[in-house]
């Protein structure tokens, strides 16, 4: 097997290199790469979107429809990862393991005996006994998953003028409760932010993103034409377009938090939600 | 609305994917009624395509209203509105067909199955639509990543089979990136109409023969053509059965299609076809395939499995014709598309039904299945005729054009294939024929001469077995208008 | 080696992004561990964004975030050849997507085998497999 | 021209692509790929694609790394290549 690999991958690698010398030198900006089709962008993207970010304006409006799938590609694999891994458990089938906050002591309980509140201040659920009582680490996530967040909505929002936008904010704003879910524990974070709600905004985030497209196609353009919200949003076709573009990325960034969180949540309790890493 | 079908095809299911898998959520009574009307939707949409494809000639649709080579287009031709059609209708019937067995086999999951199953197709349908290079990439990805799960929670096996999959097809679908990537440094743009404008002035262009090539082995790897089928088999016998009708025709034939769209109107036919040694490894190839596959059908002990070789020498049919280069063979091959689809439909949803009463496809287990399950045996038995290729099932026509086209190309060793292939699957499935007639059904030699009493599986899924199975008839006597009306027209004329 | 020397220096990143893609290419053809597998098939799909991001790249140009006062009236024209390609820099956004759905899809995959068979030693795997074929 | 630093990283980018590959513990082969996405990021970075950057360092460097050590937990460590 592995000779079989050698040979197909020195195949492959050596019919790219013999064809690099064809290739235009790296950098050369008279390529037809640079030369046919991208300053039409660069030229005119600006004036026609109102988005000094390029790729920003090429990602969301030019070709927005692959952008539209690239939202469903990540969709997809949060419903393939909870249709792969989600499997339901019985609760309390299992002894469950308290941590006493006041003492530092750590509680065996059997099934079938009594637990303490989900809520209470005194008890903490641990995933197991050696789990140490990590007052640091829980104290500085709690003071920087805020920032995190608000630096998320200020690359969401800011996509037209800096690098960033819908995607990678909603990339972010995943991290800060995948942070919070390992700081603390799987439990609150679920507790917190469901996964019947990771679910369904989801859907709802691609929805946005498709369903201003078929707004648009409703007031009588064509598919994902932002100009056709102008009326409705009452300003002219370029800020239409631009405004179109703030709204897809409000449902990427949705719709990419969402099905990050929704992959870790699987990936991370092998599909069980009941305790993570 | 009638200029927005082309958008309609993708955001009809694209929106109702969303909402099934939100009412997985909320209520799952509404999943299924929801995916079926989608699907029908979409289907009505696709075949009014065809209509108006048929009157007016090929549509152009642009994407948020950005000319070509700029925005991204859709576009509707001879050659891809059939298709469209078969893969909609294909995958319609086989929802119905494999309701009770999806409500029976992941209830909880309901939702998240069917949101799955309908954006496989949106995929699919994106694949054959689009008039864009790197779009095409994207749908592929869709479909490709929805496919894996809907396989991966099949039998036993499943999982790995699944992950193998996923290999061999993020391989096929990077390599067809990289490809893609060639052409766009050459070029300079992405679009498949203005790419194959640019063609004439590149015929000597190393980059896009280079391009050509691993574009290639990208959608090789993807329809598990020959020296790389070895993941097909697998992933489709170990699938889940109703994942497995709506994988097995659809996957590979769209992948042929893919094939035909790059070969014909990205690099156009003078320059695909201009290197005589790349079509003659690729005919060698598609050879290989076609008697390796059958060789491997012979050998196997369950149906399912045996089905599945059968599909790695269709996919050699296929292959061989487009890459022998004249019209007469790429008329066969794309023809072969639309029925080999339907063919396969067929074959899979009666193994679904046979196996759903049965529980098992072994071939020891089909005793007397003739007076067991007369209707699903109809079904099964014209598509087995369609597969060997008896005159008037569509099977026949098909494999009629590929042998023609390549005693006109010369290609000897590709036509002694196809009759050895046909011979061969004559033997395999009158081998099924004479296990499930004649032989006496195990239990039943107890009892009175009557032979075994009838049970047959449930009317929602023989009906639309039975509609899937009289296509092939109704396809196999519409070819004469198949071919001049549309297959013929979507070849470019530079082809002899 | 005075005639070599520039070549591969024009060509470096081309280099690089072919050998990376056969490392990524063997270790998810030859590689025993599905994980290490997995791995493979990440730096297989990095190395051909790597390749695009080196199309999109022109000497003296910066980054393709048009400068100026914002209303597109207010500077000269704009010269295509001052900013970077930004077409390639789209579709390597969506190819990073793709990578990491992938990803979390084939890793969801491993854990299910694991919990099957409790190894992800492909050849083990297999050999439990051909056992239970045996029995 | 190219940089020198630029030759460097990519460089860099090879060795830790191989080392991630090589490693005999799954846990270290998920913090080295993460340390290759990281170069990766840096070397988009310094060809002025920063979007793809941006989203190397959020998704590649962050998010899988997250998702590989999530899989090995619930995996094992222990590999044998």
């Amino acid at each position: 097997m592995r000779l079989l690999a050698l040979i197909a991958v020195v195949l492959t690698g050596g019919l790219i290199i013999f064809h690099t010398g064809d290739l235009p030198d790296f950098g050369d900006p008279n390529s037809p790469a640079s030369t046919h089709l991208s300053p039409y962008y660069l030229e005119h993207g600006e004036g026609d979107t109102h988005a000094p970010n390029i790729v920003s304006a090429v990602l969301a409006d030019y070709r927005g429809f692959d952008t539209m799938f690239e939202t469903t590609v990540v969709f997809a694999a949060g419903l393939a990862c909870f249709f792969l891994l989600r499997r339901k458990t019985e609760p309390g089938d299992k002894p469950r393991m308290y941590r006493h906050l006041p003492t530092g002591v750590t509680l065996r309980i059997k099934s079938g005996g009594t637990f303490p509140e989900e809520d209470s201040t005194e008890f903490r659920r641990m995933d197991s006994h050696f789990v140490p009582h990590q007052i640091i680490i829980k104290n500085t996530c709690r003071l920087v998953i805020p920032f995190i967040q608000v630096f998320a909505l200020y690359v969401v929002a800011h996509g037209h003028y800096s690098p960033g936008g819908g995607f990678q904010g909603g990339v972010l704003l995943a991290a800060a409760i995948i942070l919070y879910a390992i700081s603390h524990d799987l439990r609150r974070s679920i507790h917190r932010f469901s996964e019947k709600v990771a679910a369904l905004s989801g859907s709802l985030g691609v929805f946005i993103y498709a369903g201003a497209g078929a707004l648009c196609l409703l007031l009588g353009a064509n598919f994902l034409n932002y100009e056709a919200l102008g009326p409705l949003l009452g300003v002219d076709a370029v800020m239409a377009r631009s405004h179109g573009i703030l709204i897809i990325e409000i449902g990427v960034a949705l719709a990419v938090m969402a099905v990050i969180v929704w992959i870790y949540y699987n990936l991370s309790s092998a599909g069980k939600h009941d305790e993570g890493l | 609305m009638t200029q927005h079908f082309p958008a309609l095809l993708i955001i009809v299911p694209l929106l109702s994917a969303l909402a099934v898998s939100a009412m997985g959520w909320i209520d799952r009574r509404w999943c299924f009624p929801l995916a079926v009307a989608s699907l029908g939707g979409a289907l009505a949409v696709s075949v009014s395509l065809l209509v108006q494809v048929m009157a007016a000639g090929p549509i152009v649709y642009q994407m948020a209203g950005w000319s070509p080579p700029i925005g991204i287009t859709y576009v509707i031709d001879y050659l891809n509105a059939p298709v469209l059609v078969v893969v909609l209708a294909a995958a319609f019937l086989n929802l119905i067909g494999a309701k009770v067995r999806i409500e029976a086999e992941f209830e909880e999951k309901l939702g998240a199955y069917l949101a799955l199953y309908i954006l496989f197709l949106s995929g699919m349908v994106g694949i054959v639509a689009t008039g864009d290079a790197f779009n095409l990439y994207v749908l592929l990805e869709i479909a490709s990543l929805t496919g894996y799960a809907l396989i991966g929670l099949g039998k036993e096996r499943a999982p790995l089979s699944s992950l193998n999959y996923l290999f061999m097809g993020t391989i096929g679908a990077s390599f067809y990136l990289l490809g893609i990537g060639y052409i766009y440094i050459a070029t300079g743009t992405l679009n498949m109409a203005d790419i194959s404008n640019m063609m004439p002035q590149l015929m000597g262009s190393g980059t896009l023969f280079l391009a050509l090539i691993i574009c290639m082995t990208g959608l090789f790897v993807k329809m598990a053509l020959f020296p790389m089928h070895g993941w097909l088999p697998n992933a489709y016998s170990n699938a889940p059965s109703a994942s497995a009708g709506l994988i097995a025709p659809l996957t590979t034939k769209v992948m042929v299609y893919a094939m035909v769209r790059v070969g014909l109107t990205i690099f156009t036919p003078e320059f695909t076809f201009s290197r005589a040694i790349l079509s003659e490894t690729i005919v060698w190839l598609a050879v290989g395939a076609i008697v390796a596959g059958s060789l491997l059908a012979l050998m196997q002990r369950r149906l399912s499995r045996m089905l599945t070789y059968v599909i790695v020498a269709e996919v050699g049919y296929m292959v061989g014709g487009f890459w022998l280069g004249n019209k007469t063979g790429i008329t066969g091959a794309t023809l072969h598309i639309i029925n080999d689809a339907a063919m396969t439909l067929t074959l899979f949803m009666a193994v679904s039904t046979i196996t759903w009463k049965l529980g098992s496809d072994k071939f020891e287990d089909l005793k007397g299945l003739f007076g067991k399950m007369p209707f699903t045996m109809i079904g099964f038995v014209l598509a087995a005729l369609a597969v060997i290729g008896i005159p008037p099932t569509c099977g026949f026509f098909s494999k009629w054009y590929l042998i023609t086209g390549g005693i006109e190309a010369g290609q000897w060793g590709f036509v002694v294939a196809l009759l050895f292939s046909s011979l061969v699957n004559a033997v395999l499935f009158f081998r099924i024929f004479e296990i499930a007639f004649f032989e006496p059904f195990a239990e039943g030699h107890g009892h009175h001469g009557h032979g075994p009493a009838m049970s047959e599986a449930p009317a929602s899924m023989v009906a639309p077995l039975i509609i899937a199975a009289l296509s092939l008839i109704v396809l196999g006597l519409y070819t004469g208008d198949i071919v001049t009306k549309l297959i013929q027209l979507a070849i470019p004329a530079g082809i002899a | 080696m005075t005639d070599l020397l520039p070549l591969i220096a024009a060509k470096y990143n081309y280099w690089i992004y072919t050998i990376l893609m056969m490392i990524g290419l063997y270790a998810m053809i030859a590689k025993n561990n599905l994980v290490k597998k997995i791995i493979g098939m990440n730096i297989f799909q990095t190395a051909i964004i790597l390749f695009y991001v080196s199309i999109a790249y022109k000497k003296g140009a910066t980054l393709p975030i048009i400068m100026g006062d914002g209303h597109g009236g207010g500077h000269g024209a704009i010269q295509a050849a001052d900013y970077i390609n930004p077409l390639p820099h789209c579709l390597m956004l969506t190819a990073i997507v793709v990578s990491v759905a992938t990803l979390g899809v084939a890793l969801a995959l491993a854990i299910k085998i694991y919990r099957q068979y409790g190894t992800l030693e492909e050849d083990d795997i297999n050999h439990q497999i051909r056992m239970q074929a045996g029995q | 021209m190219t940089t020198p630093i630029d030759l460097m990283i990519l460089t860099l980018v090879v060795i830790s692509g191989v080392g991630a590959l090589a490693v005999k513990d799954l846990l270290g082969a998920a913090i080295v790929f993460s340390a290759y996405s990281f170069l990766m990021c840096l070397a988009w970075a310094i060809m002025g694609a920063v979007d793809v950057a941006f989203t190397e360092a959020a998704v590649g460097a962050g998010v899988s790394t997250v998702f590989c050590v999530a899989a090995v937990f619930h995996t094992t460590r222990r590999t044998k290549d």
